[in-house]
Formats: structure tokens, C-alpha cells, sequence
């Protein structure tokens, strides 16, 4: 598959951005500035920039627990996103959300999700609107390893494949489900072999490699636009972090850790673009630098946004109109 | 007038709410070539195809959850849970989805999403096919929980929570179904949230809802012959609750009765009993009575389901105890 | 595989037993004797046969709404299901059950259940069980074809793949799930495949064939013993009743049901037996007599028990011991 | 006298039933390695080995279902949900399984079973992993319902509870996990259904438990200082409750104040005041308060968060409106 020069950078510009955003994140967790659960993104940037890039603002993603770079290869605002985070009224949802609830209706993110497995059923949803309006968007469906053992897993994925919903699931099987490694919760090698039970087509993917990413993504995201139905995508990377900000990660080997820093994604996609003479490392460099400081905008946003008032607790529970 | 029973009113009101939105689509368990098990979706598969009437699988995680997923994304879902019971394997899509997005999110969606379930006792279905659960929805913010009493009130309120921007769940009575009454040729709404004095009263209110409200009513019929007046409130719409009309119903009877067929520990009756010692306790004359279903599962056996269910000699000695 | 007279005789013992004791209950239902929901299993009784014939006293079976099949091939006292299914004080449940939650601890059978795929968990745990304790029992848990779309069939097979437990998974493939018929809920064609999704072996085997269903079974149950884990059998077979008595069944194609009677599992095994001169057509004839009078015997124990007292209601809701 | 901390009680708690009794086992997620998101289970694992401390896949049906199959064949599981609010991906193993499996099987078995689940707000941990749903399972008949307040408590309840022959849902607090007290080095239970005055007070009767004990004994601490004398009742097992404690306490101070963290409306606060307003009406001399959160999902931010929970200020003023 030729990847237009454009669309490299693009998705070299998004690898960045999630890879800095949580790096920074990391730091104003650890300075006490952001409250709550925060689970880091880091290592696994590949799988949502690679998914993503073949998506349109108006198609539909549901995220996890883990979803900022989900959120932000959707073209989710790092400002709202950061603001989100510290618990601000300017964030995304107003401060009621936090990390495990961001959403950009706007943008087709439904939402990330506190609930492992919670966002499965809902893709179908989306993709059932979809077939129900006749268009030719897709949903994806973001999930982690850990979750395809949970019972949406299978109902959602079999509803949309006996549907025949514009709908790919994507398994980020990052080799953790908090202390949980592969032994203890899965008698099968690949994750993707669970599509023959649905009669859907089932891959396994490098999800360290951008461009791996980016076309197995993209023929299974054609096929769901044409018509064709939903498909299982596996992608294998590594939860580089702890599961959440304050994990102890004693159950997580060192060696490990360092085997796969080898594999760093981020560090591979630079090294493929350099290699192939896609962009020189100044180009990198000065990308580098955007992002980072598009960040620093979101933290000044963030920091600069005041907190919700204590009585705005009350709204938003129900929608007033109705038809 | 015509005469219907509550699944035809139900029915119909399906038919006219699809007919007059074209994003109103139903989704369930046999609900389309079977026409609902308790035939309230009869007809509406030949009548608007399969694209509108859609039979699921049995899997109800992905049924509710999807649909959460379409009433995000622009549709108006009319779910059937076969029963209420079965709300058990599908709460999180329920609870913690349907009924928090739109807080979680700020306020940035809407959730246009009817669930409709059959619940309730007297068809000898025993412990897990006769259960009333209204209490756990009620007690869960951001859901509308509505559960009719009449062939009327169920076709105006199913009509008005088919249009209500939130998650609404809708509870009928299996017993309720075959019931008869009039409704209107002309069209009608019913909006959520307005009480309905069944009967006019003096000597004590009673708060009741669903079949128990005919129960009562027997009972309030035989208790003029011996004097006694009692005035029936129906909330019918069990959350938002019209406290006024309850409260101002016990400042004329200065005495309260609540009946429900749920057991009675944590049921809605406790609601009421602790909303009106607090904002109408001097009003109050009398203790507060619940007639209820016991603490136990739903029994079996027809001598042991008649026990269980409240009867009108149990409403009528109760009320005595107080008047 | 050689399956000595004995082991033929008893099945053709208990699937006359089966047979007949669904036909008389299908009678007494009509005639009004019975209340509630009831679940006949006519069509498919060579699967708890044949499976029940390799089990023993100390085994474990779990069951599902259509459960008399199973009861009665694992032991099942036929006076006290019988008794339940009348509602009576001296059914196996004191009449608190009915017939979709008959169970009888000290035979290992775990209960039947009314939740689809309910029973699935249960089994693992009693695979757990027998793990925990070292002893060479087997649980067999019974569900059917919609069950296996239901959420616990994933979670349930996994775990018990994951710990390898002595479980084995009996998928009766009857072609509905009420009115769903495959094309509604599967895009497979054989529910077996699904074993690949949890590294467990998994078979298609006719269900209608005793001897073919006593075989796999045989052969699943011995390695589980041996502490080889799981395996999922899939029996195809035919529903020849509706789903439940009272179902209208306009969704049941006439020839459908024309061309399965020919394939009926009681013929064709009466048929295989004297062919192959196992029995001669008197022998069998006196046993179909023999179940046939231990049925009245049954029926008469039902008519003659008496119906709980209606204050037993309270009873049995807590356990009093304790350790 | 040792000052434990609640996770350590209730790691105590279950170190030494599990060496007083060898069918006792531990079940969940990151029970073993992880040694419990909250430390509960810590050390078990190197201690009583694989066997009995049994991590699992993300797959709560079967983690609940697994246990109820294991507590009806011999064991006595302690299941951990690592929230409560994760009870809503496996409410049917616990309310139409554990809890009816006794009933609807004639009072046949037993189903000696804990599910020990953290609950409640106070970490920014937003609308899917702070709910107190207490409310739920105290109206399911057939479940017990504990919610401890102390170290010392914890303790002895939790040992009473695995020793309970019924379904126990044991609900610990995320916020009272670091709390330190009193517990005895010599072994004790305290019995499951037995309230505690937790300070004795002459104006006016709290009724409060986990959490908001705390937050109410300061309360009571401040008032006391202001001439006001509250007794506080701390039920500690919600369900079957200590009606007597409460109806004396409220005999004697005639004003009641229902105090927990869980949303207001079908609270168990609404159960007391029902109790309350029926059984000691006569003794009542105000209206009955409830001091809740509001009816809202728990919001993230800690300005929101703060608004939602009740606080001492809350209480005061609250009591001073009766008082
Ligand atoms: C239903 C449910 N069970 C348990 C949890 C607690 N929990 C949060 S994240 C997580 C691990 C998820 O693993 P995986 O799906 O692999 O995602 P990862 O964290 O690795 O990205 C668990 C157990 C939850 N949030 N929801
Ligand atoms: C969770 C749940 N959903 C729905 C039902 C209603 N229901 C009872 S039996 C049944 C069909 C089950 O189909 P299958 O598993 O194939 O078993 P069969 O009836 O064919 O033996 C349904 C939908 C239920 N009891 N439980
Ligand atoms: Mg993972
Ligand atoms: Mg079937």
C-alpha cells in the first residue's frame, strides 16, 4: 500500500502529540494537579494513530479507560482534553467527567469509558445507525485484551457481525489487564481467533508498527464502508506504564519492560520515516517541538480554566427538550 | 372511545410514534416475526420491515447497548427486555451507560431511549420471570422510570417517553395486558411525571401504581360500603415523581397507604412513606402502612404466588388498622 | 466404540422415560393441572441420553428452562417433578420452583434455571469444585443455541478453559431460541467452531443419533476426568414442540417440523436396537410399558400431594446453620 | 488492643478463615498477584498458594457464577468485585442465582457465599467507580447486606459473614480502606443483623453507616459542644436489619436523621424512615430527615465531588432543622 507523504506526517504528528501528552500528563499527575484514575497511553500510540488515520470526522470511535490517544487520533482539543483531566469546567465535559469520561459528540467520539467492555455494545449501536441512515461512515471500536473476556465482547461482536454492521473492533492486547498476563486469562494465542466464532475476518497485527497499523486498519475500515461488515483487528503492543498513576507494577518484570522499549513505537515510526528519507530529522524535530507546545497551551488552558461551581453538580442529569 | 387492552394500546401507540417519526425503530427478543411475546409489537414487522423491527439475538447486553449507542447517534430506540428479570444480565448498559452519558459528557448529548419490560407476578412464572425491580431504576439518577396502570395511561405515556429525550424504563404487568379499557380515538400524550387521582377520598390516601392499582381500587370499592373513603393516587410516572399531588392528597386524608407488589424492604413504597414523614409529617395522623409483597423470592406454586401477592383483604385490614 | 447391552437398554429406558413423561405433561398442561411456563423437550431427548448414560451419581449437570430431558437422565425422581410441576408440596422444590428451577443437590443436579445461559457460570463452578477437591467428577452443563449468544457462554467456557476444568459444554442446537431461527443470530454455521476462540476442543455431532451423542459425550467426559479440560459439544436436533405450551408457533414451518419427525430420536433409536438385535420389539415394548406406569405413578403422587400452605411463602429464604 | 488499618482488618479477617477452614477461597480480579487494587488480599497468595487465591479474567458473570457453583457443591468462595459498581455486569448471578437458589429449590441447599465489593465516592474516581448501590441488594430477599464503618468492625463482620450459610454482599469503602482503629489481638465475630451505638445521645437519633459514620461523628462531635446530644446508630448490617436498635434509639430521643452517601430517592434511608414512620410513629415528635447525596451520578471534579457527598456541615445543619 502506497501511504501519501502527507498522510506520514500527519500520523507522525499524532504519534507525537499522544506520546507528549501523556509524558506531561505523567508529570502533573505525579505534582499532584490532576485527580483521580489516569491510565497512561504510552507505548501503544501506534494503534490509535495508525487506526485512526484512516478515519473521517464523521465517523464514530468508542474508547476505554485508556483513551486519550484514542481521543486525540480523532482530533479530540488537547486544550478541553487537558482541562478535562484537572477536573475544570472548561474540559471537555464540563469537569464531570475526568480521564475515563471524555467525549466529543462533535468529533464521533462516544465516548471513553470507565466500564471494561462498556463501549463495545455502544459501537454497535453506532454502527447500527449507521446502516439504519444508509451512509457509509464506520465505528471502531477500541477495547484492551483484558476486555475480551468480558460479555460484550462476544454479544456486540456477534450482533454486528449477523447484522453485517460497518463496525471494527479493535483489540489493543497490550499484555495486561492490570496484573492479569496472558497465561491467566486466555488459553489461545491470538485474540483474533475469535472471529471464526462470529464468521467475521480476524487479524493479528504488529501494533508497534504505525504503517502495519495504518493498513490493516484501512482495508478492514474499506470493507466496513462498502458494505462488507465488521472485522476483528488485533493489535500486539505493550502497556509501557503501570496500569493506572500510582500502580506499585511489582507484578511487571524489568527485562520485560526493557525488551519492549526496544520496540517503542514512537522511536520505530521516526527511524521507518527517516529511513524511507519521508522527513528529515529537522522536520521531526520542529513537529516535535508543535506538539509539544500545543501542549503547553492545553496546561496553561487547563490551569487557567476555573473549577466548576459546586452547585453546577446538579445539572445535566436529564435533557429538557424532546420531540 | 374504544375499548383496548394494554397491549393493544401499547401497540398502537408503536404504531404511531413510528409513524410519526421516522428515527423510532424497535429492537428486541421476538419482537419482530413472533410480534413480542406478550404481543405488544404484533404487526409492526409487516407493517414497517425489518429495517424498524429488529429480532436480536438473545443477548441483552447488546441489545440495551445498543441501542444506547443509536440513541446517541441520532436514533430514537424503543428496546424490549422480554422481562424484567433479564434486566440483571444487561445493568451496566443500563446503569452505568444509558443513564450517566449524558451527565459524564457535560450535558453534551441526549439519550432519546425507551426500554420497555414486562414485570410483575401472577402467571405462576416463579422466582425469575415474575420479579417488579422498579426501585433499583428509580434509585439510579438519570433514568424516567414509567409503569402504567391503564390501557389509556399506557398508550399516552409510552407515546410521551418515546418522545422524551432521556433514557426512560418503561414497566408493564404481564397480568395488566389483557385489561380493557377505553382509550381515545383522537391522539393523546400523557406527560411524564403528573400523578392521577384514580378515586376521590377523605379517610385515607393511597398511594399504589401497575396491577396493584386494581387491587386497590376493589378494595377502595368495597370500603365505601362500609364508609370508608379512600382516595387512590397513580403516580404513573415513578420518577420524577409528582410529590405535590401526594402531598397535597395527604394533607386532605392526613393518613397515608402505600401498596406495591414488590417486597417491601427498600421498595418504592419506602420512598414515599420517607417523603411524605419528612414534608408532610404534620400532616400525618396515623402511621404510615405499606402493604407489600413479603421478602421473599416469587414462589411457584399458585397457593403460595396468592399469598405472596397482595390482595385486596390485605389492602382493606391495613387500612382499617389506620382509619 | 462398544456400548455393552446394559448401557443400551438403560438408554432406551430413559428415553422412553423422557418421552413419555413430556407427552403426559404436554397432556396435563392442556388439561389445565399445570401452571406457569413449561418448556417440553420433546424432539431432542437422545442429547440428555446419551450424555446422562456416561454420568454418575457424584457427576454435576446444570439446566436450563427446557430441563425435564436432563432431570430424568441424570436420576430425577419423576413424583417429586412430577409434584413440582403441579406446584405441590411434595415436588422437589415444595412447590416454590415449577418446572424451570427443579434440582435435586444430592443427584448433582445443580437446577434447572430460567435464565438463558444462567447455568453456565454455575457449572464452573462446580468444576472448580471437583478441581479443588482432586476427585475425577465432571460437570456437564446443557444450554442452548441462543444461549450460546448470550454473555455467560463467553465468560463461562473461557474461564473454564483458562483453569482446565472438568466441565463439558452441551450446546443443544435446536434451531430456535423462541422464533429465532440461525440466520437471526449466527453467522456460523456450527456453534462448535466457538471452541477456537477458548483453546478447547469442540465438536458438531447429531443429536438425534443415541448412540452417536452417547460417544462424543463419552469420549469429552473421560478426557475431562483425566484432567484434559473442557471440550464443547454441539448436538444438532429439533425442537418438536413450541417453545413453550401456549406458543402459537406461526413461525414454525409445517414441512420443517414434517421433515424432522422423520429423524425423531426415539424411532430411530428403537429402530438401531432392533436392527441390530439388541432388544427384541416385546422387550421393548414392556419397557416403554414400565416407564409408561411409573409416569402414572408419578402423576397420581402429584394429584395426591397437597398443595403447600400459603404462610410457607416465608420459609426458606435463608439458610439458619452457619459454621 | 492492635490499631489496624480496614484493609487490614479484613486482610486478618480473611488469613484466618481461610486457616480455619480449608474450603474457604478467595476469587477475583488481581486478588493474587496484585495482591488487591486495595490491598485486601495482600500476602494471600504466597500463603495459601494458587488454589485458594484465584485470579481470574475480567469476566464477572463468571467470577460471581463460578462462586455460586462452588458455594452449592461444598466451598465457601469469598468473591472479590473490585467495585461495586461492576455488580452491573453480573447482577444475575447474584440476584437470580446466589440469592434464589435456596428458595426456589424448597430450602435443598445452602449457599455459603461472600462477595466482598469496594463502593463509594471520595477519589475522583467519577460516575462508574464511586456508586453506593446498597439499596439493590438490600431489596433482593435472599441476600445479606453488610457495610462496615471500622476496622474493628470489618473484621468481625467479615469473619461472620464467611461463616454465614446465605449469599453476603459486603460492601467496603475506597475512603475507609487507610482508616486506623482498635482491634483486639485475640479472635471475635460480631454477628451478622446486629446494630451498634456507636455514641449515645439524648436529642436526636442518626442513623448512619460506612463512610458517613465518620462524617457524622464529627457532626455529633461539634453539636455536642453546641448543647446538642445525638445518639448515633451505626447498623452495620443493612440487611436483615436491627430494627429494634433503631425503634429504641428513636423511642427515646423522638427525632430521627437518615444519613448516607448513596443518591436520595429508594435510598435505604428511605427504608428507615419508612420503618420508622410506620412502626414508632407515635414516638416521633419531628419530621424525619435525610442527609443523602443528591439524585445525580457521582461528578469527577473536586469541587463537584465535594458538593455531592455529604459533610458535616450537611448534618449540623440538618439536625438543628428538627432539633
Ligand atoms: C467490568 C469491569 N471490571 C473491572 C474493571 C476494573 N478494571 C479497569 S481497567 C482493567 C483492566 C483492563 O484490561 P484491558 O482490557 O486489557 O485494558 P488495558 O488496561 O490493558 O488497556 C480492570 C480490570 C472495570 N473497570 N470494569
Ligand atoms: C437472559 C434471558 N433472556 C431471555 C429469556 C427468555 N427466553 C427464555 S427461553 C428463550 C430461548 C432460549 O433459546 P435456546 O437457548 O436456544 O433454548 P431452547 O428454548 O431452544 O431450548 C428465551 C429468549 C430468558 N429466560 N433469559
Ligand atoms: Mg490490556
Ligand atoms: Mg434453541
Amino acid at each position: 500500500m502506497e501511504i501519501g507523504k502527507d498522510k506520514l506526517e500527519e500520523m507522525l504528528r499524532t504519534i507525537l502529540t499522544i506520546r507528549n501528552f501523556e509524558t506531561r500528563t505523567e508529570q502533573l499527575f505525579a505534582q499532584g494537579h490532576i485527580p483521580g484514575f489516569v491510565h497512561l497511553y504510552i507505548g501503544e500510540e501506534a494503534v490509535a494513530t495508525g487506526v485512526c488515520a484512516n478515519l473521517r470526522p464523521t465517523d464514530y470511535i468508542t474508547s476505554t479507560h485508556r483513551g486519550h490517544g484514542h481521543c486525540i487520533g480523532k482530533g479530540g482539543d488537547l486544550s478541553k482534553m487537558m482541562a478535562e483531566l484537572y477536573g475544570k469546567k472548561g474540559g471537555y465535559c464540563k469537569g464531570k467527567g475526568g480521564s475515563m469520561h471524555i467525549a466529543d459528540m462533535d468529533l464521533g467520539i462516544l465516548g471513553a469509558n470507565g466500564i471494561v467492555g462498556g463501549g463495545l455494545p455502544i459501537a454497535v449501536g453506532a454502527g447500527t445507525s449507521i446502516q439504519y441512515q444508509g451512509t457509509d461512515q464506520v465505528a471502531v471500536c477500541f477495547f484492551g485484551d483484558g476486555a475480551s473476556n468480558q460479555s460484550t465482547f462476544h454479544e456486540s461482536i456477534n450482533l454486528a457481525a449477523v447484522w453485517n454492521l460497518p463496525v471494527i473492533f479493535v483489540c489493543e492486547n497490550n499484555f495486561y489487564g492490570i496484573s492479569l498476563t496472558p497465561d491467566k486469562h486466555f488459553r489461545i494465542q491470538d485474540i483474533s481467533v475469535r472471529a471464526m466464532g462470529y464468521g467475521i475476518p480476524g487479524i493479528t497485527v504488529d501494533g508497534n508498527d504505525v504503517i502495519a497499523v495504518y493498513e490493516a486498519a484501512s482495508e478492514a475500515i474499506k470493507k466496513a464502508r462498502e458494505g462488507s461488515g465488521p472485522t476483528l483487528i488485533e493489535y500486539k503492543t505493550y502497556r509501557m506504564k503501570g496500569h493506572f498513576e500510582g500502580d506499585h507494577r511489582l507484578y511487571q518484570p524489568k527485562e520485560e519492560i526493557e525488551a519492549w522499549q526496544e520496540k517503542d513505537p514512537v522511536a520505530r515510526y521516526i527511524d521507518t520515516l527517516l529511513t524511507e528519507g519521508v522527513l528529515t530529522s529537522e522536520e521531526i524535530e520542529r513537529i516535535g517541538q508543535e506538539t509539544e507546545s500545543q501542549i503547553e497551551e492545553a496546561v496553561k488552558f487547563a490551569e487557567a480554566s476555573p473549577f466548576p461551581e459546586p452547585a453546577e453538580t446538579l445539572d445535566d442529569v436529564f435533557c429538557e427538550e424532546g420531540r | 372511545m374504544k375499548q383496548l387492552s394494554v397491549s393493544e394500546a401499547l401497540n398502537e401507540a408503536l404504531i404511531e410514534e413510528m409513524e410519526r417519526d421516522e428515527t423510532v425503530f424497535v429492537i428486541g427478543e421476538d419482537v419482530g416475526t413472533y410480534g413480542g411475546i406478550f404481543g405488544v409489537t404484533a404487526g409492526l414487522l409487516e407493517r414497517f420491515g425489518s429495517r424498524r423491527v429488529k429480532d436480536t439475538p438473545i443477548s441483552e447486553s447488546a441489545i440495551v447497548g445498543s441501542a444506547v449507542g443509536a440513541a446517541a447517534t441520532g436514533l430514537r430506540p424503543v428496546a424490549e427486555l422480554m422481562m424484567l428479570d433479564f434486566a440483571t444480565v444487561c445493568m451496566d448498559q443500563i446503569v452505568n451507560q444509558a443513564a450517566k452519558i449524558r451527565y459524564m459528557f457535560g450535558g453534551k448529548t441526549k439519550l432519546p431511549l425507551v426500554i420497555r419490560a414486562e414485570g410483575g407476578a401472577g402467571a405462576n412464572a416463579a422466582a425469575q420471570h415474575s420479579q417488579c425491580l422498579e426501585a433499583w431504576f428509580i434509585h439510579v439518577p438519570g433514568l424516567k422510570v414509567v409503569m402504567p396502570s391503564t390501557p389509556y395511561d399506557s398508550k399516552g405515556l409510552l407515546k410521551s417517553a418515546i418522545r422524551d429525550d432521556n433514557p426512560v424504563i418503561f414497566v408493564e404487568h404481564k397480568v395488566l395486558y389483557e385489561i380493557s379499557g377505553d382509550v381515545p380515538e383522537e391522539e393523546y400524550v400523557i406527560p411524564l411525571g403528573e400523578a392521577d387521582i384514580k378515586r376521590e377520598g377523605t379517610d385515607v390516601t393511597v398511594v399504589t401504581y401497575s396491577m396493584m392499582l386494581h387491587t386497590t381500587m376493589s378494595a377502595a370499592e368495597k370500603l365505601s360500603k362500609e364508609g370508608i373513603s379512600v382516595e387512590v393516587v397513580d403516580p404513573r410516572t415513578l420518577y420524577p415523581l409528582d410529590k405535590k399531588t401526594i402531598l397535597d392528597s395527604v394533607a386532605k386524608t392526613n393518613k397515608l397507604v402505600i401498596v406495591h407488589e414488590a417486597p417491601k424492604t427498600c421498595g418504592f413504597g419506602a420512598e414515599i412513606a420517607a417523603l411524605v414523614a419528612d414534608e408532610a409529617f404534620d400532616t400525618l395522623d396515623a402511621p404510615i402502612k405499606r402493604v407489600t409483597a413479603p421478602d421473599t423470592p416469587v414462589p411457584f406454586s399458585p397457593s403460595l404466588e396468592g399469598f405472596y401477592i397482595p390482595d385486596e383483604d390485605d389492602i382493606i385490614k391495613t387500612i382499617k388498622e389506620i382509619v
